[in-house]
């Protein structure tokens, strides 16, 4: 973790409201699928906090990393309006990542479903690419309201990817949990990686459950340091009354460590 | 150039620490600022038993600001000190531990289990506290609580005692006479502002414990205010906080009376910030021919 | 949909007013926007005797907020008779006259030279003003004192008397409650909040007088608390300000439990904001199946 | 006086920190020398208030408005950085002007010398342009520190124009009231109007008084509202205790009604 000024590479819309930001990453340090990054947004006092956002791709080569994110309050407002060429101030990476937090075992098996939705699809194209490239031939699950919020120009067609809308615009009809229960996949050793919305994470989990696989999760909570220090991004877990930091002891975990409520 | 603030027995390197709550025990941050170059670590609120903190969201932005609502969420003072200890032993700033409770017998607990840890330099005691023996009052809005408080610790320990003051009080001033007259060594101002931010699609409070604590520039100018007036009532050292971004908000809180100051908030949006307002503090005394801390007193 | 509140024996055609201080009487921003569709007109103080107010700079900037001490300046009730009445008399907007004084009498001689006044629709109280009888202290600090100033004012007038109350207290609900025990037909919450900014080159207050005001979205969090807080201490119509400066953080006040609202700092910002509140409120009424203000009661 | 949206057209610089501001003008109300306006800069809540600027030029023909402002702080920053086309929140024009508050004795005068310094030139420029046109010929005066400060792209060459430096690196080596000291004007009718520093003004004053001229200032305070509601910006005038709105009762005013100190 290092905090950093860094130059926007290309900052391109990838759906509606959805955007790709590159930039050039100067440390050594290499950011792993499921970490994320803070950026502050400005130099007035309003928007105030850092940012989090996490990564979706890097290219080890030329040292680019990339975050998507959407365009939702003020932050993400001017971040959106930014041109390549601009600084940013990064802070990052943070947090640990799916290759950290996934057993042996489970790195092990054979098939692996990587669902994202909304905010949560950059980590996930991440993590599909990861997959892939150890040769574990990931199926990626995107679940979007509608097709104009597929992030199109971002997926790899090299890796097998579902397309699920609710209003049927675009791929399957419905949502993530629904395509993975009329696609039954027989294998109880499957493995389960989700981020989005809280409802579609408890989705999974309880498929998951219910079919005897895996799940890892990754979250989100507000957040104001980004490193652990200020109890603000606390999520509850099963282990005791013990809450755990999203920022620093996540935001990846298994699906059973998390109190879902 | 002499940067040294003394405060009660100790001596810390540089006016500027870090406040309480905002840097853990210092080890987080430790990986992004060197450490041995802030003023002081006041330490993230010990209480005797740990406490899970409040439900989340505990944080939400407001304008220039955040209100937050942690909920003292600590390890308690006996996984602090197997924990946390071994890492501050580590160190050689001065670490003060930030002291909470429900009871005065909770604040003489952790001064007890603590007491002879050569790791701690001294204590800041957080009044903003309800206290439960008494209504659920906050501590800090009774002098005569204040007082006794203040006195029944000085009785436990040689190290420095600052009492940390609440801004939401009528007068301030009458607290901070209070925490000397019990035998502060210092007192620091402030703690946050009560504040709360209502989701107007959910209709309900956004932080679920309710009224919560603003802290970051949007309360520089309370801040600065209420170490002016406590500045003028007690003769004490006063430490300096609330809203510091920038060496010159820093040095705003020294020009009103305050020997020290802390960076909270401001950590958030520059983890490097400590260590920016001391340089630039220097840097003001050099173009201005000040010598040490006290010249700043004196001009308001 | 019924947008209007009853403050006492009145009828406000809106929640949506303008704050004391920030509007004069009404004449400049008459240019601007349509008075008549302002809920109500909270007028600058007046004093008995006229106030040139205080040296400048009376303001200053702060983040998120402004910092202000304009020391009452208003021309006094007879010149206000004289010049202001004629204006106010043309229209058909609420007019509630805000009342300072630093003396109970100073309220009282107001309240008499103004009493038959037929375009002076209700006074609001503003008690956040030094006490010379009682070594300054603001008047609004004290529960007993408010409770007397009230009764006192209550006996000469049946128009709605509102208690304007200060943040700068320990506890407000127990100032609230002392105003509706002094028959106050509505509290105001919250005036500005104690703060300075110290100009590090000059090496003084910026503002000469010292501490000052604090107003704008900076407080907005305070406000809401304290509206929160006294909307449940008394059973009296509670109108929520500070920081208002869009209908989502009026809105925030109405939930917190507020019956009206006042638009101060943000007309500086946006002379049309109390219209464009207004409209706001509506349009959440009607997307939420509203049918009046007191149906944002009772979530919280 | 009205609230309205306008668009920028031009954006330059004029001289070292110094910009000038083009503006289309949509209504009616004809701007005259010595008024303002104030701007809402930026969306978010800090920069909070909106700020004031003295026009510096109309052009009626094309309805073209212009400022010249000073890089000094946040907002001018951000103003600074604008591009044509963008949205600007204009409230104005607002204050008195010369033209209304120069007497009709005043204005029969013979000579007429203005003058500039600072962030004041922009409206003096505005006044030198409207004596022209009535045909008075009128005496610029610009004060600057230094060569690189002098807004020459601003300049009309068919106004008679004396630039003073402090540092002698163009025109006159000294300050305006040196210049006027040491190119003594004969005429006592003559009428100084100024725009400037305190200090420069009260200079002016000083020389008016003791050569027995006359004399106007245009002031500058911290405003809040601008319109005269909120008596934020007030100045201490020699009537009685009397304190007057810079922003409604000025920003002009004759130099003998303000008290100097
Ligand atoms: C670990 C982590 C990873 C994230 N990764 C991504 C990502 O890859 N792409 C993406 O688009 N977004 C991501 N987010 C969410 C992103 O941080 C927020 O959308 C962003 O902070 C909103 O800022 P804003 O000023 O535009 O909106 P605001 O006006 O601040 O808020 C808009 C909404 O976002 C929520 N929000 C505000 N601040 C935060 C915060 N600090 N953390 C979480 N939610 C917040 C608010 O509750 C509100 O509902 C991530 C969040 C976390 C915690
Ligand atoms: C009637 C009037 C006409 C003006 N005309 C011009 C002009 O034509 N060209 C020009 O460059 N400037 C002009 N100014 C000054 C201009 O308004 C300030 O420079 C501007 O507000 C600074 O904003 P900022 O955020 O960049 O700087 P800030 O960071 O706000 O402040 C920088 C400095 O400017 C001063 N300042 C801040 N706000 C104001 C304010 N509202 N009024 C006066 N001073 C302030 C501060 O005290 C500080 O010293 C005028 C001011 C007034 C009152
Ligand atoms: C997230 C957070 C946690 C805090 N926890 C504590 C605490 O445990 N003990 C304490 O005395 N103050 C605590 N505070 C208050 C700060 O130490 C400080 O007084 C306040 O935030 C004002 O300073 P700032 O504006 O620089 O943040 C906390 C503040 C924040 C923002
Ligand atoms: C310039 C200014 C002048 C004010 N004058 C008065 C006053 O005369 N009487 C009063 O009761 N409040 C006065 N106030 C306080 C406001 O009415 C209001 O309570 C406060 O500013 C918070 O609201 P806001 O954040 O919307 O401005 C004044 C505020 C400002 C900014
Ligand atoms: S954001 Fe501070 S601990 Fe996670
Ligand atoms: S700025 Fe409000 S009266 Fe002039």
């Amino acid at each position: 973790m290092q905090q950093f000024f860094s130059q926007i590479q290309n900052l391109n819309p990838v759906a509606t409201g959805y955007f790709r930001l590159d930039f050039h990453w100067p440390i050594d340090e290499v950011p792993r699928a499921g970490q994320f990054l803070t950026i502050r947004v400005g130099d007035v006092s309003s928007p105030l906090l850092r940012r989090p956002f996490a990564l979706s791709a890097f290219d080890s080569s030329s040292r680019t990393a990339s975050i998507i994110f959407q365009k939702i309050g003020k932050a993400t407002e001017l971040l959106s309006e930014m041109n390549p060429g601009d600084p940013i101030d990064i802070l990052g990476p943070l947090g640990n990542s799916f290759s950290q937090k996934v057993t042996a075992m489970d790195a092990g098996k054979k098939n692996h479903i990587v669902v994202a939705g909304g905010i949560g699809t950059g980590p996930m194209l991440y993590l599909a690419d990861e997959l892939k490239r150890e040769k574990k031939d990931p199926l990626l699950i995107i679940g979007c309201r509608s097709e104009h919020l597929v992030p199109y120009p971002a997926l790899d067609n090299s890796i097998r990817t579902i397309i699920c809308t609710d209003d049927g615009s675009a791929g399957f009809k419905g949502n993530v949990v629904d395509y993975m229960k009329s696609n039954p996949d027989p294998d109880s050793g499957t493995v389960i990686y989700s981020c989005g919305p809280k409802p579609m994470l408890m989705g999974c989990q309880n498929y998951a459950e219910e079919t005897g696989k895996s799940s890892y999760v990754s979250l989100e909570e507000v957040m104001a340091c980004g490193v652990g220090a200020c109890m603000g991004c606390t999520c509850e877990t099963t282990d005791e009354k013990k809450y755990a930091r999203v920022c620093k002891d996540g935001p990846v975990f298994s699906g059973g460590e998390i109190k879902w409520t | 150039m002499d940067l040294t603030v003394k405060i009660g027995s100790i001596m810390m390197s540089n006016p500027v620490g870090t406040a309480s709550g905002t840097f853990g025990f210092g080890e987080e941050y430790g990986e992004l600022i060197d450490l041995s170059r802030l003023g002081a670590i006041y330490t993230k609120a010990l209480t005797p038993e740990a406490r899970p903190g409040n439900a989340v969201p505990r944080l939400v932005e407001t304008p220039s600001g955040i209100l937050n609502s942690i909920g003292l969420a600590n390890p308690g003072v006996e996984r602090f000190l197997t924990e946390k200890v071994p890492f501050l032993d580590t160190l050689n700033t001065t670490v003060i531990l930030n002291v909470s409770g429900s009871t005065e017998d909770d604040y003489r607990t952790v001064l007890e289990k603590t007491g002879n840890l050569s790791c701690i330099d001294g204590y800041e005691i957080n009044i903003s506290c309800p206290n439960v023996k008494h209504g659920g009052l906050a501590f800090g809005t009774d002098p005569v609580q204040v007082e006794t408080l203040t006195a029944s610790l000085r009785k436990m320990t040689q190290k420095p005692l600052i009492v940390k003051l609440t801004p939401n009080v009528t007068d301030i001033s009458v607290i901070a006479k209070a925490a000397e007259a019990g035998g502060a060594d210092a007192v620091s101002c402030i703690n946050t502002v009560r504040g709360m931010v209502i989701d107007t699609r959910k209709r309900r409070s956004v932080i679920p414990a309710g009224i919560a604590g603003l802290s970051g520039p949007a309360v520089r100018p309370v801040g600065v205010a209420a170490t002016y007036t406590v500045s003028r009532s007690v003769s004490i050292p006063v430490i300096g906080l609330g809203g510091i971004m920038c060496a010159d908000d820093a040095i705003q809180y020294l020009l009103a009376g305050a020997s020290a100051v802390q960076v909270g908030t401001g950590l958030f949006v520059d983890p490097r910030l400590p260590l920016k307002v001391a340089e630039g503090i220097e840097d003001y005394m050099s173009e201005n021919g000040m010598e040490k801390i006290e010249d700043f007193h004196g001009f308001l």
